[in-house]
């Protein structure tokens, strides 16, 4: 029963081979980087790989600065999260870093925050509040572009074809940011194709691997052969969901065209054996990157408020080459 | 008397239970200022009947008639609201409760809105003192007290109210002679005030000091209604069972005693603080000890820590001379003991459990895990054991639950029975069972002695430790105070002496 | 027929099947594809296997009037452990040890965790939700730990035979299923644990006192339901080829025990029944299957799904029957006398 | 010694958790600086509001020996109600606010209804109400609604000031409704025909109780509850959200099993039950303090202090249980206690 918790899946970005590059930040030098600053981090929870990855480039960013991280783990309950920033506040950190759980529902303890001269900055995710000077700046990217890359690659892919193409999709968990933004993202590019791009199934495999299977065994059960793409909200579905497409009988990447979106390792591994043909990158790794925006911050030097990140997207050609080079 | 109409009429009442059909054309009257004593052999159908009129069971079919108004009853909360009390047949109140509780929730006494608990401490208080002349902690849980503590704050609540009909089934089942006197002095009280009453009882004795009028059920049949004073005991018996027996004189003519051999079971000096104070007792084989004490002088705790059922805080058991320790119900099982609990509710009956499964369950317990009984093996025996105790419905399958207090004690004990124990130890095994089965246990009771096992017997009725009994221990608050043998010479009086407080 | 207590989940189940048939007329058919048999009602028996698996578990702690919360992390634990053996890189395809040791360590900790729960019961007498949603909370943790927080990938093929693999054209889980619902069974109705079981639930203290040993007996429960969570631990990480500690087994623990309750065994202990859970467990499986496959949008998913556990619930329920279904029986025989 | 402090030995497991609760906080406070700021102390409080409204009405349901899975979900329907009301609909909070509190109210009573006229259990119909309510929030919008709305803001910023420090108009809510709990737990025939049933179901309906109707009204007010606690959580949040209080309901009924409450009924109070969330809040405190923790290591950490509580807790009881009754027989038997649960905490 019930739901998976992950409310927030994956996201993140910037382009991976370059981690610390930062699209348009204006961090430039390190602010002297004298003191030692305690930097209270508020992370989702470890609920995938991609997360994993998030956490420990965070915390090996602020500890190779030199500074001292105080790391809370909601356990993707925004509630924890809430109290973590508390607690921050109580324990008075200089600066408070946290990934949103959701969009909404901060407030309250920005303010709280934000009286007590504690700047905040938003790590992979923004939040829904009019008041923008609850926080100093969002480092992170946007899961609507990630779904329009997703689309866009097909609609390429497809263009010498004639329509009608079959479209199976796995959602991430129902009601998060990343699943909501990346159908939007897509559906967005395709519904300039209504005659050729039709999505005839959709239904979440909770941004996991054994549901993205299991869903996909539906999926082929109902319309088998009928399928000819399949986009997948992560990576983790998706190869579930090539699982399933073998044990079915029919070829990934071949028979059914798959799409996903995190680049996580697996995903490479799966697009070097020529078993997935896309994915769109999503990098976790902007640990270093944020402690730049913190350490120029109380600097004095303004930032932007929004620092996003480019993202990049990769096929089945590039992943034999880059797969060594993956770091998550 | 019987110019009177009745205040209470049931009329053709059929209960059919799956697979049984528990009564059949039932009829009853009830007039008021009148002790009516419903009698039937376990299983009969007299608490069905009760829990028809009161709701707990709607009945299929028959009509009720109160005050010469049809009514229909379907909760109990309704009955009470026609102003039917009742007490039923196992304690029926709420163990994690405090006594004073127990007697006033549902209507407890308010100041400003609210609950007044020290009303209903004080008034729980006097209730009990005042009319049962118990005194007790009124503040403590329930479950703190024996059956008959118990018991006696059953019927206690029954009385707080102010009803027209007052229904007591088998409400000194495990009550003493002074204790009875007691509820015995508030009835004749009540039915002067003109309450109707229904008095439900296996002692015959009872029923002829308080009743007036006797309805006679048998097999869910009914059989007739007496004017208590035209109908002679044997008479009133053969009705019952539905034949001429001479149970009574049988049993009574079954007093022997023998010879114990040698010791068995020798305590010396066990004790638990607060329960029992240290005391020595032989157990030699083929012998039966009674254990005599007025309520919670500690009998029952006594022999529980025979069991191991109670952990003791000293003193030495021994076993054959050789010296046990006996921590846990386990061990005293495997060295021989068998116990049957007063409180066959919560310490007895496994209700989810058939019959069959209930009886074997302490020689399987004995055996263990994997030498598991084969179902035709358990069948023989089980049916051996259902026509020795007669026990009704004779269906091994039956959920225990669903038979009859004084079925459900005849099955309890056959599950020791089974285990052919040396030392059995009954805690008012007799308890709610009519009187053809209690002579029938007590013979059995003779007749295993003579094979050699011993028994400790503890029961409220002096009599029947008398009849059966070679030695009689007596337990005067939480000690044992005395032994007595059981010779010809001694009598219920002086029992009683021991017990009071030698006088 | 209408008296047998499984009849109602089977019905429930069979309707279930059908809605499919409505909607895809080869849902029934079972081919060979491959070399094996395949089709809707065998993927409903190899997806269900570990759910399956954790509900016997569960039905036997039920029936001591105890919970298994810990389930669904035992599953992430197995999974992780059984992973952590046989991802490393290089192991090769025709050594069985690597698969071997990986099952025997699963099991071992899925055993370990058992006790655990079933020590903090019987020993301590913590309560049963208490003591088993430590380790939901901390079990979780462990296999995370484990994989280090990664989702491991298995390559080691013999490893995902056990979860993947077919023997005699059906897939392996069915058989793994088959071998522990027949030792529960053996158990339970050949020896006298399953007898014990039921009295320890129904009155523990009646128990005590007939000389079970009641602490020996919570022990075994909840080891056994931690040796089948493992289980079935073992299965969804080899059908996947991977273990995640934080998703594998989520919330299998209410899963789990919706399955023993809609196969008829009361939660207040006692009296238990593992056919009916295995129906019970079945219907929950294919109820998720259908809903994929019908193409119900994942936000009504949890509306379906509510509406169906009623409805079975009220179906069991002699009260409903009495009073809904046979108050318009009459109705409708009091029109029809009326008409007449 | 414990008759001299006139303490009831039935207070005495709570006591015993409040104890170790203070313990725990001493703990912390040594442990870490910071930790020991009355502000910190208050936000267990703040933070933990809504989860202490929830157990109040739990701790009705497990007295009787139930349970109430819906409640998390109830709050992911209370706020998203309100929010889709307030933002959407445009009505005014006056009109939200009761029209949200009957959503729990009557799904609570819905559950009632059919766990008593149908004989179902508990656990099986409110998990039908927990996929439900979440379902039903679902569709009403699957994205996040944020609310700005100047009352609700009123409701969500508003600080009392206490000394140096604060509490929440939420915290208030809490402890009113913790105040009703207690009231009708011991001083309403209501609240003791509760106790009853949970003693023995059987009994209480052949005493003549309500049991019928109180069964229902306990499932409607724990529905209540929830939808108070959802609106409560929608003040802490500003937001409606379909994943709110994602699994809360076992941290409820974990915080009222901690604080003493038995699951199998009859014995707890309402008090133990709030003790029981600050537990889990300390808990959480020591842990967000302690700030080097991984995921893994936080939750197996988690783990390990709900443990060492429990294990403390029982051997304490047991301990004192042994001694009680080893005391009882020096003191005379028949001599009165102060009158048990009238001082109900
Ligand atoms: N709930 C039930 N389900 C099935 N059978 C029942 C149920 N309750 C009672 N019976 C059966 O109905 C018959 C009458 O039982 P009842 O309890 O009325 O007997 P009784 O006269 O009170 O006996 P006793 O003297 O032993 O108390 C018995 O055969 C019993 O097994
Ligand atoms: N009259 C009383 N006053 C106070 N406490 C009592 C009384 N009767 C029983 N108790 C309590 O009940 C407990 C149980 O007593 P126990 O069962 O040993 O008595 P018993 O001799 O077997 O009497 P019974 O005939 O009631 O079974 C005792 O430990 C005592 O605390
Ligand atoms: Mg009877
Ligand atoms: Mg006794």
């Amino acid at each position: 029963g019930g739901e998976s918790e992950k409310s927030s899946g994956e996201n993140g970005g910037s382009d991976s081979t370059e981690t610390d590059s930062g699209g348009s930040d204006s961090s430039g030098d390190k602010g002297g980087d004298s003191e030692k600053l305690v930097i209270g981090f508020s992370q989702v929870g470890a609920e995938s790989e991609w997360r994993t990855a998030n956490t420990k480039s965070m915390k090996a960013a602020i500890e190779d600065a030199g500074h001292e991280l105080k790391f809370s783990d909601a356990q993707q309950k925004q509630e924890n999260q809430i109290k973590a920033i508390r607690s921050f506040i109580a324990q008075k950190v200089d600066a408070i870093v946290f990934s949103p759980v959701v969009e909404t529902g901060f407030e309250t303890v920005l303010q709280e925050a934000k009286d007590a001269g504690i700047p905040v900055f938003l790590s992979d995710r923004a939040v829904d509040i009019e008041d923008d000077s609850l926080w100093a700046t969002f480092l992170g990217s946007d899961f609507v572009e990630e779904g329009r890359k997703a689309a866009r690659w097909m609609v390429e892919e497809y263009k010498d074809e004639e329509g009608p193409i079959n479209i199976v999709e796995l959602q991430g968990t129902v009601g998060s940011a990343p699943a909501i933004d990346r159908k939007e993202g897509f559906e967005e590019v395709i519904s300039e194709y209504p005659e050729k791009f039709k999505i005839i199934k959709s239904q979440t495999g909770e941004f996991t691997r054994s549901k993205g299977k299991e869903v996909m065994e539906a999926f082929l059960k109902s319309d088998g052969e009928n399928i000819d793409v399949l986009y997948s909200h992560n990576d983790d579905m998706a190869i579930g969901a090539i699982q399933a497409i073998e044990e079915y009988g029919l070829k990934p990447a071949e028979d059914i065209k798959i799409i996903g979106v995190d680049a996580v390792r697996g995903a490479f591994e799966a697009m070097a054996d020529g078993k997935m043909n896309v994915t769109v990158e999503c990098n976790p790794l902007t640990g270093p990157q944020m402690v730049e925006l913190i350490e120029a911050h109380l600097a004095g030097e303004k930032i932007e408020k929004r620092v996003s990140v480019e993202e990049g997207i990769y096929t089945m050609d590039q992943a034999e080459e880059l797969l060594p080079t993956r770091k998550y | 008397m019987s110019a009177k109409t009745p205040m209470l009429r049931m009329d053709g009442i059929n209960k059919v239970f799956p697979g049984v059909k528990a009564l059949t054309n039932v009829n009853f009257r009830l007039f008021p200022g009148e002790v009516h004593a419903l009698m039937g052999e376990n299983g009969a159908g007299k608490s069905t009947l009760v829990k028809v009129l009161t709701g707990v069971y709607a009945s299929d079919g028959g009509t009720v008639t109160l005050e010469g108004k049809p009514i229909q009853i379907t909760t109990p909360l309704e009955a009470q609201e026609f102003g039917i009390s009742t007490v039923y047949q196992e304690v029926n109140l709420c163990p994690n409760l405090s006594v004073a509780e127990n007697i006033f929730v549902g209507r407890e006494p308010r100041k400003r809105g609210r609950i007044d608990w020290k009303e209903i401490n004080r008034r729980a208080e006097e209730l009990l003192s005042t009319r049962l002349n118990l005194n007790i902690d009124v503040t403590r849980e329930l479950d703190s007290y024996s059956v008959a503590i118990q018991q006696m704050i059953a019927i206690a609540r029954s009385l707080n109210v102010s009803a027209k009909v007052l229904i007591l089934d088998e409400p000194t089942s495990s009550l003493d002679t002074n204790e009875v006197e007691q509820l015995f002095a508030v009835i004749r009280k009540l039915k002067s005030e003109g309450l109707a009453i229904v008095f439900i009882s296996h002692f015959l004795d009872q029923i002829y000091e308080i009743s007036d009028r006797i309805t006679v059920l048998r097999n869910g049949n009914w059989i007739g209604e007496y004017m208590t004073k035209e109908l002679p005991r044997l008479e009133l018996v053969s009705k019952m069972i539905g034949k001429e027996l001479d149970v009574l004189a049988e049993a009574s003519s079954n007093k022997r005693i023998f010879k114990g051999g040698e010791s068995f079971l020798q305590a010396d000096q066990v004790y638990k603080k607060g329960k029992i104070q240290p005391f020595d007792l032989n157990m030699n084989r083929g012998e039966i000890v009674g254990l005599a004490g007025l309520l919670g002088s500690g009998r029952s705790e006594l022999a529980r820590l025979l069991f191991g059922a109670d952990k003791s805080d000293g003193g030495t058991i021994k076993i054959n001379g050789k010296k046990v320790s006996l921590n846990s119900p386990k061990q005293a099982i495997t060295n021989g003991i068998a116990f049957s609990s007063e409180n066959r509710k919560t310490e007895g009956i496994i209700g989810d459990l058939s019959i069959r499964e209930n009886m074997i369950l302490a020689i399987q317990g004995v055996k263990g895990w994997f030498r598991y009984i084969p179902r035709k093996k358990q069948n023989e025996i089980v049916d051996e054991y259902i026509k020795l105790l007669n026990i009704n419905p004779p269906n091994p399958e039956q959920l225990i639950k669903n038979l009859s207090g004084g079925n459900q004690q005849k099955v309890l004990l056959a599950r020791w029975l089974i285990t052919n124990p040396e030392l059995l130890i009954l805690d008012e095994p007799t308890r709610g069972i009519d009187v053809g089965a209690k002579a029938e246990i007590q013979k059995l009771m003779l007749s295993l002695s003579e094979k050699g096992m011993s028994i400790l017997f503890i029961s409220a009725e002096l009599e029947e430790i008398l009849r059966t009994c070679q030695r009689i221990a007596v337990l005067r608050d939480h000690e044992k105070v005395s032994e007595l043998e059981n010779d010809n010479g001694i009598t219920q009086q002086d029992i009683m002496k021991e017990m009071a407080g030698g006088m | 027929m209408i008296k047998s207590r499984l009849f109602w989940p089977i019905l429930v189940l069979v309707l279930i099947l059908l809605l499919n048939l409505f909607f895809d007329p080869g849902f029934f058919s079972v081919e060979v594809r491959g070399g094996h048999l395949t089709g809707s009602l065998i993927d409903i028996l190899n997806r269900g296997a570990p759910l399956i698996l954790i509900a016997i578990g569960m039905t036997l702690v039920i029936a001591t009037a105890g919970i298994d919360l810990s389930v669904g992390s035992v599953v992430a634990m197995a999974g992780a452990m059984a992973a952590f053996v046989v991802s490393k890189p290089g192991l090769s395809d025709d050594s069985l040890v690597p698969l071997f040791t990986a099952l025997a360590l699963a099991i071992g900790l899925s055993v370990v965790a058992g006790m655990w729960n079933g020590l903090l019961v019987s020993r301590i007498g913590v309560q049963p939700i208490v003591a088993t949603l430590i380790l939901m909370v901390a079990g979780r943790g462990i296999a995370q730990l484990i994989t280090n927080g990664q989702i491991l990938t298995i390559y080691y093929e013999p490893y995902s035979f056990v979860g993947g693999g077919y023997l005699l054209m059906l897939p392996f889980s069915i058989f793994i299923v088959a071998a522990v619902l027949a030792l529960a069974l053996f158990l339970t109705r050949k020896t006298s644990i399953g007898l014990f079981i039921e009295s320890v639930g129904s009155n523990p203290e009646a128990s005590r006192l007939t000389g079970l040993n009641s602490k020996n007996i919570l022990l075994m429960v909840y080891i056994f339901s931690g040796f089948c969570a493992g289980i079935g631990g073992i299965i969804l990480s080899s059908n996947v080829s991977a273990a995640d500690g934080n998703n594998a087994g989520l919330w299998f623990e209410l899963d789990a025990i919706l399955a023993v309750v809609i196969g008829g065994t009361s939660l207040m202990g006692g009296k238990f029944h593992l056919m009916g859970t295995v129906i019970g467990a079945l219907i929950i499986q294919s109820l998720t299957t259908t809903i994929y496959s019908i193409g119900i949008p994942p936000e009504v998913n949890l509306v379906v799904k509510a509406v169906v556990v009623l409805i079975v619930c009220l179906l069991q329920s002699p009260e409903f029957r009495k009073k809904v279904l046979g108050g318009l029986k009459s109705k409708a025989n009091r029109d029809a006398k009326g008409v007449a | 010694m414990l008759k001299r402090l006139n303490i009831n030995y039935k207070h005495l497991p709570i006591l015993v958790t409040v104890g170790l609760f203070i313990l725990m906080y001493i703990f912390g406070s040594m442990r870490y600086t910071g930790f020991m700021s009355s502000q910190v102390f208050l936000n267990l409080f703040i933070n933990n509001a809504f989860l202490i409204i929830l157990a109040v009405g739990m701790t009705f349901v497990i007295l009787t020996g139930g349970i109430d899975l819906s409640v998390g979900s109830v709050i992911a329907l209370t706020s998203m109600v309100a929010a889709d009301l307030i933002m959407n609909a445009q009505l005014s909070p006056w009109l939200v606010i009761p029209i949200s509190l009957l959503v729990g109210t009557t799904l609570g009573l819905i559950n009632g209804c059919i766990i008593h006229f149908f004989n179902i259990q508990p656990f099986i119909v409110t998990l039908a109400g927990l996929f439900l309510a979440r379902g039903l929030a679902y569709l009403i919008n699957i994205e996040s609604i944020a609310i700005t709305d100047p009352f609700f803001d009123f409701m969500a910023k508003t600080r009392i000031p206490i000394g140096d420090s604060f509490i929440s108009i939420s915290v208030v809510i809490a402890l009113v409704v913790v105040l009703i709990g207690v009231y009708l737990a011991h001083y309403t025939n209501f609240g003791r025909t509760v106790y009853a049933i949970g003693g023995s179901e059987q009994s209480a309906v052949l005493m003549g109780l309500p049991v019928g109707r109180t069964k229902i009204l306990i499932y409607t007010f724990s529905g209540f509850c929830a939808s108070l606690a959802g609106l409560v959580f929608t003040f802490y949040m500003l937001s409606g959200y379909a994943l709110h209080a994602n699994g809360m309901e076992l941290d409820v009924i974990a915080s009222v099993v901690i604080g003493g409450t038995l699951l199998t009924g009859g014995v707890g109070y309402v008090a133990g039950s709030v003790i029981g969330v600050l537990i889990l809040g300390v808990i959480q405190t020591i842990i967000i303090f302690e700030g080097t923790l991984s995921s893994w290591w936080t939750k197996i950490a988690i783990g390990v202090l709900v443990l060492a509580f429990i294990v403390f807790q029982r051997i304490l009881v047991v301990r004192s249980n042994v001694k009680k009754a080893a005391g009882a027989n020096n003191v005379d038997i028949k001599e009165s206690s102060p009158p048990l649960k009238t001082k109900s905490m």
